[in-house]
């Protein structure tokens, strides 16, 4: 099996990123399309939760937002947005958020807020929900973004959630004694952040995806140096990712 | 007589007694779950003008009272319905068209804001947020910052008085709105609440108002509802008026009662591009009905079976939710 | 295999494993209720010491383990057993004859401090206290105040920064102890926790420390414990040991299951008085008891068939409580 | 019928004082016996709760403490000590708190934490409890006290919990915008406060208690000039008290 949509492989790219015992926040999107999917595929035993409150759900249905009732079906526990948020940053967890978002700039920093300026913007985006609030408490953060240069950009217009700031140790300076980006997985690759830098750099390109497609779709340098290509989709993991998790195409496209 | 007669009333009458042009609201629910819709068309319906909504991630109610022209403040964390509105339209349209004034925080801010308003205290603080543009830049003017009900700062960095190391931390001023809106499942008739699944901050939204709006599903006899205390939501005395609206989330969900409806949402979303289909949208669906129930009628019967939640599950399984 | 065989251990166990010398330990339930006894038993027995104990209310579990001198150091609210002891016996022994340091807050106070630590922020602000001595008097001296675990400052008299007006508020250190011992109905065997009745500060409690230890009266299948997510109390992930011990809240109450023993709380109380009688209930009790176990058999199943709560009121209806 | 005791004469001239409709906040021991009275000879209709969490049990029977689960039975709703304590203070309520004291002074302020030096007191007492938080937060606080001077202070060893503090508006200027003590519960009398002075002056005595004996009783000097005598015991209150709220002299003795 060859052909697979972007959307697909960003799932799986993201799926396989977590692992069994790792404790979940996911967003609406393709967050939930990866989380749904690792709970099938990659770690059964990882344990999913969301803002609104709903934690280990049975994700028999891909829940289409983290306001979904799908989301409180099967539970461990239902609670609301306060038991939910602070988890993010309890200090005896290593809580794992996925975040998807409209632009990024080189440390990892998010903005789903707005185009243009705040006040009056070109264009508005949903705002923070969970996101600011999961960038500054979880232990990491996996992102999804679209690769495109108006996307990975030099200066946010707006700084919604807080990554690497502005690298270095800026982070735990402002105040925050943990957590940071960890991976971005983008519809060509992915991307990580150097040591004690925190500069993104590209970690693997997808089967196919030339590196010079991610710079030329990256509006700032990044290392590629270390780059490596991805396992393609096996049949397998599209199988279960179109019959299983999302037979709607609710999310995949 | 039943301990809640004095409170039981319809949507009309309660948004009539306790709503005005320019109250302060809090509406319960989050995105396409549990939204208050059979207030929040009435409200719309009566032209209330000038509300200051204040709410963590929210979708339809917020879009409509909007795109109803009911709102010129909004405290928000998020406007959005997934897949029916990745971006609420009406409120993008109002915000990058300046119809509105806008203030953004984040979910756990403004629970926490909703947390202080219940436990009586000024603000909280909290590490969310440092270094993020959603502390640094206020979206409301100077000029309306001693009006009341607006915070006189939109958040205070501090530092922590009981660390003797550099431990700054954002201060969130509380939220004590004029009116709470919720929807639940189940109000018994000595007026104890009940929301069954996630309360979201419905609880805390509740308890800082001063008057509390509650619409529900079904009102229960007290012997049910005091059955079992533990699962009970808000006690008799948090509540002002109770409305008996089965449907009232929809198109929302409620859990265990229905899903979510699709078909509604997408109609929704196809109206809300445009200015003019906007307006036939509010003729037929608010403006055209003169209540609740003719709204349930116009859905129709066939449509709202479609939504109904499995027992077990509580949502509609296998619905198409495309 | 359950989800929960790594968890599953005896009192032993868990307070060897997770319990030592200096630890911060706060206890769950009220006075007489669900107190975690058989753990705090299991602690006395393995002669733990100068425990720091953080607790809103207690009574028997906070009696007993300073009365075995496991504890060094208290921050309480409230140290009493009703018509049992309207004053913890060995308690106020300990406060009068300076055998510990103790320093008092509110109720109010107590738990906010616990909702801080839950919540992951420094500190929290209230209005309760102002112009008490439990405002304005330390009972810890100066010199333990930079050590872990102990609050740089017992509290905080700060301006409201959101007010133009005088507007004290007191602000009130977070606590995040090293271990919350908590006793509950419930525990799945995929590792959820529910506790039934009231739930006191348990949850905050917990959720602010950093190992939680649960004992229960039953261990119930995944399916039945999550066939109502809304009733529980605590995921699987924030619980470290589990114990199951049937009548492990014995003397005092579990809402549900059985009610407080004025029999042994009797005796106990005529035991405490003394140091000689007491020594001896100390070795009748704990001592000379190996195991949770051993502990019920001496009290007997009739003393406790008679405390069996009935089901619809939670209580044991028309029991002698003289 | 004559014969009463002082604890039934104060359970029941609290109890007179509450009304249908209020929210109650009860304590431990005679406010235990008040409430239960009031719920069912004066004031069905009034609510009552309790620190623990319990919000309007049936009290069907007398709960011996606050942490009895007879709080929790035939409840409106179970909560805990957070949800409990901030209805305390509620802006859109008005609840009044029932509260036992070992110490009292002129101004309604209130010991329950020791007697002599704080550090290594002569007498310790449990503590605040809620009783400090009741007493910053509820609208109006009744107090039950033994009548005798070593109790009726001139100077509280310890203030647990502030009443009028040092009278006038000083109060509200310790930035407590409400609340304050209503009346004191003797087993000679029921004592209220005057305004502007917020001093304790006598209201009534019980039937047959000469004024000289709580004027021997009270460390400080009282205004008697408005003592009215207060009705006794009717057979029927008695009844009720004895037969149906504390049929087991829990607290009756």
């Amino acid at each position: 099996m060859t052909g697979y949509t972007d959307t697909e492989m960003m799932a799986l790219a993201a799926g396989r990123l977590i692992k069994d015992g790792d404790i979940v926040f996911a967003g609406t999107g393709v967050s939930m399309l990866a989380a749904t999917t690792a709970k099938r595929i990659y770690a059964p035993g990882a344990v999913f939760f969301f803002e609104t409150g709903g934690i280990d759900p049975d994700l028999r249905e891909l829940p289409m937002t983290v306001g979904d009732p799908r989301v409180m079906s099967g539970t461990s526990i239902n609670t609301g947005l306060i038991d939910a948020l602070s988890l993010l940053g309890h200090r005896k967890l290593r809580t794992i958020a996925l975040l998807g978002t409209a632009q990024i700039d080189r440390y990892g920093n998010l903005n789903t807020t707005s185009l243009g300026d705040y006040h009056r913007p070109a264009t508005r985006f949903p705002g923070s929900g969970g996101a600011c609030d999961a960038a500054s408490c979880a232990s990491g953060v996996i992102s999804f973004v679209k690769h495109e240069k108006r996307r990975f950009v030099e200066k946010l217009d707006y700084l919604t959630s807080v990554g690497w700031y502005r690298g270095g140790d800026s982070r735990r300076r402002l105040g925050l004694p943990r957590g940071g980006p960890i991976a971005v997985v983008t519809n060509l690759g992915v991307m990580k952040f150097d040591d004690p830098t925190k500069e993104m750099y590209l970690a693997c390109r997808y089967p196919g995806v030339p590196v010079e497609t991610i710079l030329e779709n990256t509006g700032f340098p990044v290392d590629v140096s270390r780059t490596v290509e991805a396992e393609p989709p096996s049949a397998e993991e599209l199988r279960i990712l179109r019959k299983e998790v999302d037979p709607q195409h609710l999310i995949l496209q | 007589m039943s301990d809640i007669d004095d409170k039981l009333m319809s949507p009309a009458d309660a948004v009539r007694r306790f709503i005005g042009n320019g109250s302060q609201v809090a509406i319960g629910g989050f995105t396409i779950n549990r939204n208050p819709m059979a207030l929040a068309c009435e409200i719309a319906r009566q032209g209330v003008k000038d509300l200051h909504l204040v709410c963590h991630s929210h979708g339809q109610a917020l879009d409509l009272l909007i795109g109803a022209g009911c709102v010129s403040r909004l405290e928000l964390a998020y406007g959005g319905n997934g897949r029916y509105a990745p971006t609420c339209i009406r409120f993008r349209d109002a915000v990058e068209n300046n119809k509105i004034l806008f203030e953004d925080y984040s979910n756990y801010q403004m629970s926490l804001r909703f947390l202080a308003g219940a436990l009586g205290v000024p603000y909280i603080p909290s590490k969310s947020g440092l270094g993020s543009d959603v502390i640094r830049l206020e979206g409301f003017p100077p000029g309306i910052r001693k009006e009341r009900n607006v915070a006189s700062k939109k958040v205070v960095i501090a530092q922590n008085p009981f660390s003797n190391d550099d431990d700054p931390v954002v201060l969130l001023p509380a939220l004590t709105p004029d009116v709470a809106l919720v929807h639940a499942q189940y109000v018994g008739d000595d007026g104890t609440v009940r929301i069954t699944g996630l309360s979201f901050a419905d609880i805390e939204q509740a308890k800082s108002a001063d008057v509390v709006i509650v619409s529900c599903e079904e009102i229960v006899p007290r012997s049910i509802i005091r059955r079992d205390p533990d699962a009970n939501s808000l006690p008799p005395f948090l509540v002002d008026a109770i409305v008996h609206a089965p449907h009232g989330a929809h198109p929302t969900a409620c859990y265990g009662f229905y899903d979510y409806d699709p078909g509604h949402l997408n109609l929704y979303r196809a109206a809300a591009g445009d200015d003019e289909t906007w307006r036939a949208y509010l003729d037929k669906w608010i403006y055209g009905v003169p209540s609740h129930e003719a709204y349930l009628e116009k859905i129709g019967d066939t449509a709202l079976r479609a939504l109904r939640a499995d027992p077990e599950r509580g949502y509609a399984v296998g619905l198409d939710r495309k």
